[in-house]
Order: C-alpha cells, then structure tokens, then sequence
C-alpha cells in the first residue's frame, strides 16, 4: 500500500477514470504518447467536437478535463498552469481560448466538461469503434434528438393508470389509519 | 527551556552537556533560520477557488499517513473509515507526534528479546512509507561508526514512546543519499536532548548540502535530482552526465493522468479530514496540555 | 421365371424391418452444463421504454415503498419460541453466508507480532428459500441417485437488494414468489433440515463467531492468459549465454518413443484465473456488528477487493465447531456490542504492550 | 562534443536493463568485516584483506542474521557468527552498513574480548535457540557485546 503523493492538490474528476492509462502504442514510448494526445486534446480544444478512435478518444477525454480543470482551480496567473497549458495546447492562441472562453464557460459547472457519444459503425465493414468527443455548451447543434412528447405511448397510458390506483388506495389507506386511531381514543375519553 | 523538562535531578548534568555541545555542533546538526518559503507557498494566487484554502487539506503532510493509497484496485470506503477509527484508537494511547524526513527522532519500543526491558534508539528519519495502519518510518545513525538503519512501523503496539528530538525538515523526500554521504552528516549522539521550537512557528527547513563519499555509490544519485547534496558533479565523468542526459523525462511533469493516478482529489480528502480532524485536534491540545502540567509538576518531584 | 424370382425378391425386400439401427459416435462426451433448478437467467438488455418522467418517478416510488416494507420487516425467527428450536449437533450443518472482500490490514497480537487480515463485509443478507433433501437434486451428481437419498437440504441466499427493473422477469420471479424484492448475489448452501430457516431470515456477521474456522469460496482473480512462468512458476531460461528466444518459455513438452505425444495435463500456456477456490480453515479475528465486517486471518482469499465470497464452516475435521454455534442462526439483536475480538488480538485502545520478566 | 554525443546516443534504442537495486545477500565469498578484537580479526582487517564466506552453515546457502559461517582469514578456516547485515531487514530489524562477523571457535567461544559495533537484540533469542545442551554455546557472544540496538 503506498502513500498518496501529497505536494500536489487536484480536483476530482467528474468523468470515470480506469485504473492504468492505455498504452497507445507508439515507437517514442511514453513521450511519443504525450505528443499523440497533444494533438488530439488541442483539436479538441480548437473545434469542439471532433470524431476519432474510442481508445484515443478516451485517453484524451481524461486529459482534456484535468487541463480544464486545473485551469479553473489555478487561473492565468499561475506559472506552472500556464506551462503545462503551453504544452498541450499547440496552437498558442488556444491557450487564450482556454482561460478567456472556456473558463468562464465551465467554472459553475456541476458535471464533466466534455461529452462522449459512440459513433455509428460503417454496415458491412470490420470497423474500429468510433467516438464522437466534444465540449459541452459548443455552438453545433445537439447530435441526440429530443425526447418526443410520448404521453400517449401505450406504457404510459398503462402506468398512469397504474399510479392512479396505487395513490387511490395509499390514501385510503392513510384515511384509514387517521381515523383507526381517533376511534380507539375516543373509548378511552 | 529544556531544563524545565527534566524528570531526574541527575540530568542537570546532561542539560549543561547539551549547553556545551551546542558550541560546538555539526554542520548537519545547525537548525536553520525558519524559512517563509512555505509560506509564499500557500499565498493564494488570483484565480483560486476559496476551497484550496480549506485549512484542514495541510493535515496532509502532518498526518500524510490517514490518505488512502490512490490505487482504486485497493480502494474501499469502509474498510478505510475502519482502518482510520483503529488508527485513532491507537493514537489516543501513545503520542505519535508530528514529524517530517529529516526529523531527528527518540524510539522506545518493549523488546521482546530481553524481558522486561526497553529498546532505544535515536536516528534521523530517512524515509516514511506506507499508508493506513502500515504506515513505516527508517531512522538512521551511525553509532560507534557503524551506520545502522531501523525500520519501525508507526502503529505497532510494542511501540512505548516516540520522542521528537529536533523538528525540521530537509529538502529532499528521501533521503537515502545520507548512506553514501560522510558519515559525520548522520551522526547523532544517543543521549540527544530534544530541541523544543517556540509555540506557533513554522517547521524549520535544514539547507544543508551533505558531501557524498567517492564512488562507488549505492544508486545513481546524479539522475535523481537531489537538492541536498552538495559535491555530486565532483564524482562525476562525462559518460556519467551523457547518461544523465539521455535518462531525463521532461515529459513526465505534463503527464496530468500520472498526477492524478497518484494523488487522492481534493474533494476525497476533504471528507477525510473533517472525520478525523475533529479527534486528532482535541488530541493536540489535551497532549499539549499534559506537556505543560509535566513541566510545572516535574521539578517538585525532584524536590521531594 | 426370371421375372417371377424378381418380384419373390422384390416382396422379401420389402418385408425387411430396420431395427436396432447403431449410430457410431465419439465416446468422450464431455460434460454438459447444467444449471441448478433454481436457476433464472438474470442479466437484461436495458433498453429506452420511452416512459415520461412522471411515470418514472411513479417507478421509483413504488420501488422506494417496497423496499421500506423489506427493511422495516420483522425477522421471522423472532416469532419462533426459543424452545421450539433444535439443538446443534457436531454433524449439523448451518446455513452460510454471503460476503463481500472489502480490502487487508494488519492487527498485533497480545505477543507483538503483526498479522495480516482480510476484511469481509456481510451485506444484506436474506434467506430466500428452503428446498428440502426430498424434492432437492444437486446439477453436479453424474451418478445421480433417486430423489430422497440426500441427507441435506438447499438453501438459497441472496445479498445487496437491487432494482427489480434492471433483472430479468424469471429472474425477479425467484423473490417475489416469496415476497422479496430481487438480490444481486444468489447463492445456495447445502444445510442440515434440522438447520433451516424461513424465508426472509436476515443474516448477520454474528452468525459466525470469533475463533471459529470458515471455509471461503471465491473467484480467484482473472489474469488472463498467461505464459508457464506466471502460471505455473516455471523457472524459464537465461537471460543471456547464447539463449535466443527461448527466455520465457517452457521447453520440452513430452519425450519420444512409444509416449510420443503430449501428455494430458501437460502444464502449458492458457488462461489464469477467473476459477471457483476454497480457502478452508480461515480463522476469525474479529467482528463488527454494526458494518457486519470480519476480520479473517491471512490474505489468501482468493478474488481481488471488491470480490464475492461463500463463507460457511469449516469441514476440516481439526477445525471444525466444538462448541453450539448460534444456532440456527443469531437472532437480529439490538444490544450487541459493537466489536468482538479474539483473545490472541491486541486492542488498539489497549495500552501499549510490554514485555513483562518471567 | 556533449551534444554530438547526444545525438549518437539517441539513435540507439535503450537496452532494457534491469536496474532494480542488489540483494546484498550474504553468500559465498562475500567479503565481511570482522567486529571483535581478536587478534587475527584485527590484522586481516588492518592489512585490507577481510575475510571471505567459504560456507554457510543454513539449508539456504545464503546467510540471514546470527547463522554461522565459515571464513578463510589470513589463510586460516575460522568459524564466526553473522552479527549485522547490509541486507533489508524486517521491521525492527537493524540493517548496518556492512557485513559484520564475530569470529568463534568450535565450542562458540568468540575469539576477541569485546565487539566494538552494536549488536542487534535478535540475536539473543537467536542464539538461545541455536544453543543445544550439549552443542556449542553461542550466548557467550552475547556477553562480549558492548551495546544492543
């Protein structure tokens, strides 16, 4: 059992964490796996929604949330935010994006930043799964359609019955109870 | 200061050998000018949230032992409120104060090998490890020169007494290079008189920079990025420092994930803490009372 | 003449019967699965019904009001007269339990040695039903003997109440035609029928006692497939003179001659893990009866944290009970204290041991 | 000169050495260093030339805290104790920074008058339990030490 590492502070995140990273398997080693999410996290950043291999996807999903939030923990005036913010973000401008936009977007937030959704395989073809990854509140329209007005689904009908007849006789039986006890004082004044 | 907590009349001749030895210490032994790095330290920058100011998260590293180990493999939250309340049950029995690495501490433990007798042994704190009721700590001396290391676990019941000698801390988390260094930075004398810091001040760090012996050494110190030693590129050839060079992992500092697989999130400790810092506080202050009762009542036993 | 001999033939043909018609087939049949007779496949697929949030709530709520009628249920051996009950015997077999491994740590003993524990965490158990020796035929027996020749009952007990909605129909079925609501573990012991219990009996830490021994059933951990020196401790070959691509494997598999091939059993390459073991005489340490946790000795339970495990008594004959157990089972009390402890452990709010001259 | 070093260096990929740290077990030919005052002790000692393990007396061939072992010192075949050790020890354990032996002869006699090292409290019931009636004695090894850690 070892000791958890306590000169550093995070928040927790919102979003799963599987108990190892995934090995992503590169020829550099572990650097080489830093720079392939780089580039997948700073995408990320830039468009907001991007379509991409689950196990990267993924990976890259847990990196992007921790950049974010400890964005938000540190803000712009922290050097070692703004360090590690320079080195996952390639394109500099996003680094403004990150601590102008998406700060501001998410501080309040309750719930993870980001958002991941399986993306439909190709019929007929030996496919890799696909994700699609984006920000929440990006300015796309909504990839899930809404809920339609389904009152009138047969389940509903029946359930909506249903409830009607276990409140009815819930009250009855509360009715019940109220007035059994009422009774038996009464004897007894 | 020290005199007030003499429990024997005889000691006062210990207390006049300590005045004299203090003249005349060693490099290590010099405790240095409370440094305000820490304090720069915990200063909130703009931006941060109220919650990092959380005052109980500093428990941490006085008490880095009751975070669980941050493996989920291992996790479970009431085996880990049950392995605190054991924790805390044991900690209203002995005093187990706070201490850093580079602490210089006094432990009594009942000795099994010799009946009705006890073991002492003083040391500076090279390593603590372990979390929970494993939580382990290595005192190293070099007694009659002959370096000895003791590994003690911190909950074990035959523990008597642990005595805090000289509070400080050292710059590095580990400080095993002690056992290729002289061995005069490691040398402590048995009978050491503790050292008693005045009330509220920060733990004071020890700057000082050990000399390590000549190579061969017992690990590779000049790829580990010591601040604690002072003459490391002495010992050093060129193939040494290519080697160096290539092994470095500037990388792993970004590595956000890898931070995170090893630190238990803000949110976790925070509910760890408001459990336990009720009780180990009240402990604090009843231990900080008992100390002064035993300084006021100590010398009229001697009297009488 | 010709043609004469031709229909005689022709009608002797057709009065030839087939009969006793034998079909070659491999003799190695390898066993089939059977599941137990009380068996229901549990898992279903979840899919989206559509159903409004007011209906949903409706769900909920009446799942809510159901299972506060389960807690708030009396323990039907409460209505039992304490007179009423059999005694134990030495042959009697009792009813087991369910546990959950919730991790490892160390106690002291009264002498000052560590020794390490593994805690297992009762959680919600209930009995669910009781099938007699007579209407009783285990899966397992490939000489299956005729029905009431066993000598123990089934019993079957479930933990951890969940969601009916998240299970099957058959599989809810189980409970509620006993008036439960549907366990995620299901697991039956065979028990004595003088050691049975009504349905929705709730099980606690206390029905094993402290210094008792147990036998622990469980999954060992799923490692996967794995080459001979995981899982078999094959030494493998040397690192280096001359060795090429041969470091981690086995060797030879088989010799020449008339045992040309490979022997059955052959230790090889394969899958590691995932397999039912039993731990048999595990000693108690320990119990808390307010999170039904025990402290078992040792860290040889099979399965990781988190991991299911049977604990009944122990069948080594060494091991096994001496004294009456709570017997059939300990009855729900309230005014239990809250930790047992073995005399050999060391309280930590004990003060510290020393070591006295003898 | 570094950086074209540098550059040779990376295009080699890095062999994957272990670099787990050593055992520091006590084996054959393990050099020691002999603690107590006896004569041959000090000289082999003086003279750089400390004694080396010709065999340990345990099932394991590697030796642990209070086995026996026998030296090659000066030319001679000595008996001596194992009183102190590099390796990792168990909790409460001391681990030294050498290698330490007290030289006995057959009957458990130590050679010297006096151990100048702390000897680690174990060995007391150690070497209890080694004692036979009738065997050697080796708690007269316990007599000589000067302190106990």
């Amino acid at each position: 059992m070892n000791q958890a590492d306590i000169t550093k502070l995070v928040s927790k995140l919102r979003i799963k964490v599987p108990p190892t990273h995934r090995r992503l398997r590169n020829p550099l080693g572990p650097e080489g796996r830093l720079n392939k999410l780089r580039k997948t996290v700073t995408g990320l950043i830039k468009y907001e929604r991007i379509e991409l291999n689950y196990n990267r996807a993924d990976e890259a999903r847990q990196y992007a949330e921790r950049l974010i939030s400890e964005a938000i923990s540190h803000g712009d005036c922290h050097k070692p935010t703004m360090e590690i913010a320079d080195f996952w973000l390639l394109e500099k401008e996003l680094v403004h994006k990150l601590f102008k936009v998406l700060v501001p977007r998410f501080e309040n937030s309750s719930s993870a930043f980001t958002k991941m959704y399986k993306a439909p395989k190709p019929a007929y073809a030996r496919a890799i799964e696909k994700t699609i990854l984006e920000l929440k509140g990006n300015p796309y329209p909504s990839l899930t359609t809404r809920q339609p007005n389904n009152k009138l689904l047969l389940q509903n009908v029946l359930l909506d019955a249903a409830k009607y007849d276990y409140r009815q006789t819930k009250y009855a039986e509360i009715a019940e109870k109220m007035s059994t006890p009422e009774e038996t004082k009464n004897p007894d004044s | 200061m020290s005199l007030v907590m003499r429990k024997s009349p005889i000691e006062y001749f210990n207390a006049a050998k300590w005045i004299i030895r203090r003249e005349c210490r060693y490099l290590s032994n010099l405790p240095e000018v409370a440094e305000n790095s820490e304090v720069v330290e915990d200063k909130p920058p703009k931006g941060r949230k109220p919650r990092f100011l959380n005052p109980t998260l500093q428990y941490r590293h006085v008490y880095p032992e009751f975070l669980p180990d941050p493996n989920p493999k291992f996790r479970n939250s009431l085996r880990e409120k049950l392995e605190r309340a054991d924790m805390l049950k044991r900690r209203s029995q002995v005093d187990i104060p706070e201490f850093y690495v580079g602490t210089i501490l006094a432990v009594t433990i009942a000795d099994p090998h010799a009946q009705g007798k006890t073991n002492k042994f003083v040391g500076i704190c090279i390593e603590r490890k372990g979390c929970g009721l494993r939580a382990e700590f290595t005192l190293r001396n070099v007694i009659d020169h002959q370096g000895i290391e003791v590994r003690y676990e911190l909950y074990d019941p035959t523990i008597q007494n642990i005595q805090v000698l000289r509070l400080e801390k050292r710059l590095d988390d580990k400080l095993f290079y002690l056992r290729d260094a002289l061995p005069e930075y490691c040398t402590f004398p048995i009978d050491m008189d503790p050292e008693i810091l005045p009330e509220g001040s920060p733990v004071p760090v020890n700057t000082v920079q050990v000399k390590l012996k000549p190579r061969p050494w017992l690990e590779r110190w000049e790829r580990q990025e010591l601040k604690g030693v002072s003459n490391i590129e002495e010992h050093l050839k060129e193939k040494d420092r290519v080697r160096r060079e290539l092994r470095k992992t500037p990388w792993e500092k970004f590595d956000l994930m890898k931070d995170y697989r090893k630190t238990i999130p803000i949110e976790d400790q925070t509910e760890i803490w408001g459990e336990v810092y009720n009780q180990l506080q009240q402990m604090r202050v009843s231990r900080k009372k008992m100390s002064k009762q035993r300084t006021f009542t100590a010398p009229k036993t001697q009297l009488g | 003449m010709a043609s004469s001999n031709l229909k005689l033939l022709c009608t002797l043909l057709s009065r030839i019967r087939v009969e006793n018609v034998t079909i070659k087939r491999n003799l190695y049949q390898p066993p089939k699965y059977r599941p137990p007779h009380w068996y229901m496949p549990k898992e279903r697929v979840l899919t989206d019904d559509m159903v409004t949030q007011d209906n949903r709530d409706f769900i909920d709520e009446v799942r809510q009001d159901k299972l506060n009628l389960q807690t708030a249920m009396e323990s039907p051996l409460s209505k039992i007269e304490p007179q009423e009950t059999v005694q134990w015997n030495p042959t009697t077999r009792r009813v087991g339990l369910i546990a959950r491994k919730i991790g490892n740590y160390p106690l002291w003993t009264k002498s000052g040695k560590k020794v390490q524990t593994t805690l297992l965490q009762v959680v919600d158990n209930h009995v669910i039903k009781y099938i007699p020796p007579e209407e009783y035929t285990p899966a397992k027996d490939y000489k299956p003997k005729k029905v009431g020749k066993y000598r123990l009952g089934c019993m079957l007990v479930g933990s951890e109440t969940i969601d009916p909605t998240t299970v099957t129909k058959d599989y809810c079925g189980i409970f509620s035609s006993v008036g439960m609501l549907p366990k995620r573990h299901l697991c039956r012991f065979h028990v004595s029928p003088n050691a049975q219990l009504p349905t929705g009996t709730p099980l606690f830490a206390t029905h094993f006692r402290v210094g008792d021994y147990l036998d622990i059933r469980a999954k060992t951990i799923d490692r996967g497939f794995q080459g001979v020196m995981k899982r078999w401790g094959f030494k493998g070959m040397p690192a280096s003179h001359g060795v090429t691509k041969t470091h981690r494997r086995p060797g030879n598999i088989g010799a020449g001659g008339e045992k040309a091939r490979v022997w059955p059993g052959t230790k090889m390459p394969g899958h590691m893990g995932n397999r039912w073991r039993i731990l048999r005489g595990v000693k108690i340490l320990r119990i808390n009866t307010k999170h039904n946790v025990l402290w078992t000795l040792g860290v040889g339970i099979p399965g990781e944290t988190g991991a299911m495990c049977y604990l009944f008594d122990t069948v080594l004959p060494l091991k096994k009970l001496q004294t009456p157990p709570p017997f059939p089972t300990h009855p729900p009390a309230e005014d239990l204290p809250l930790e047992y402890y073995d005399e050999s452990i060391h309280l930590f709010e004990q003060p510290s041991i020393t070591f006295e001259e003898t | 000169m570094l950086r074209n070093l540098l550059n040779r260096f990376k295009s080699v990929p890095s062999c994957g050495f272990h670099t787990s740290p050593c055992l520091n077990e006590v084996q054959l030919l393990t050099r020691l260093r002999v603690v107590d005052n006896s004569e041959i002790g000090k000289r082999a000692m003086a003279e750089g030339k400390p004694p080396k393990i010709i065999c340990v007396y345990n099932k394991k061939r590697i030796g642990y805290i209070g086995d026996r072992v026998m030296v090659a010192i000066k030319g001679q075949k000595k008996k001596g104790i194992l009183v102190g050790l590099k390796q990792t020890q168990n909790v409460k354990v001391p681990k030294f920074d050498s290698n330490n032996v007290v030289l006995i002869d057959d009957n458990g006699t130590p050679l010297g008058t006096r151990i100048h090292v702390p000897i680690p409290t174990i060995l007391r019931t150690i070497l209890k339990e080694k004692t036979h009636a009738k065997g050697a004695d080796y708690t007269k090894l316990l007599s000589i030490a000067t302190r106990f850690v």
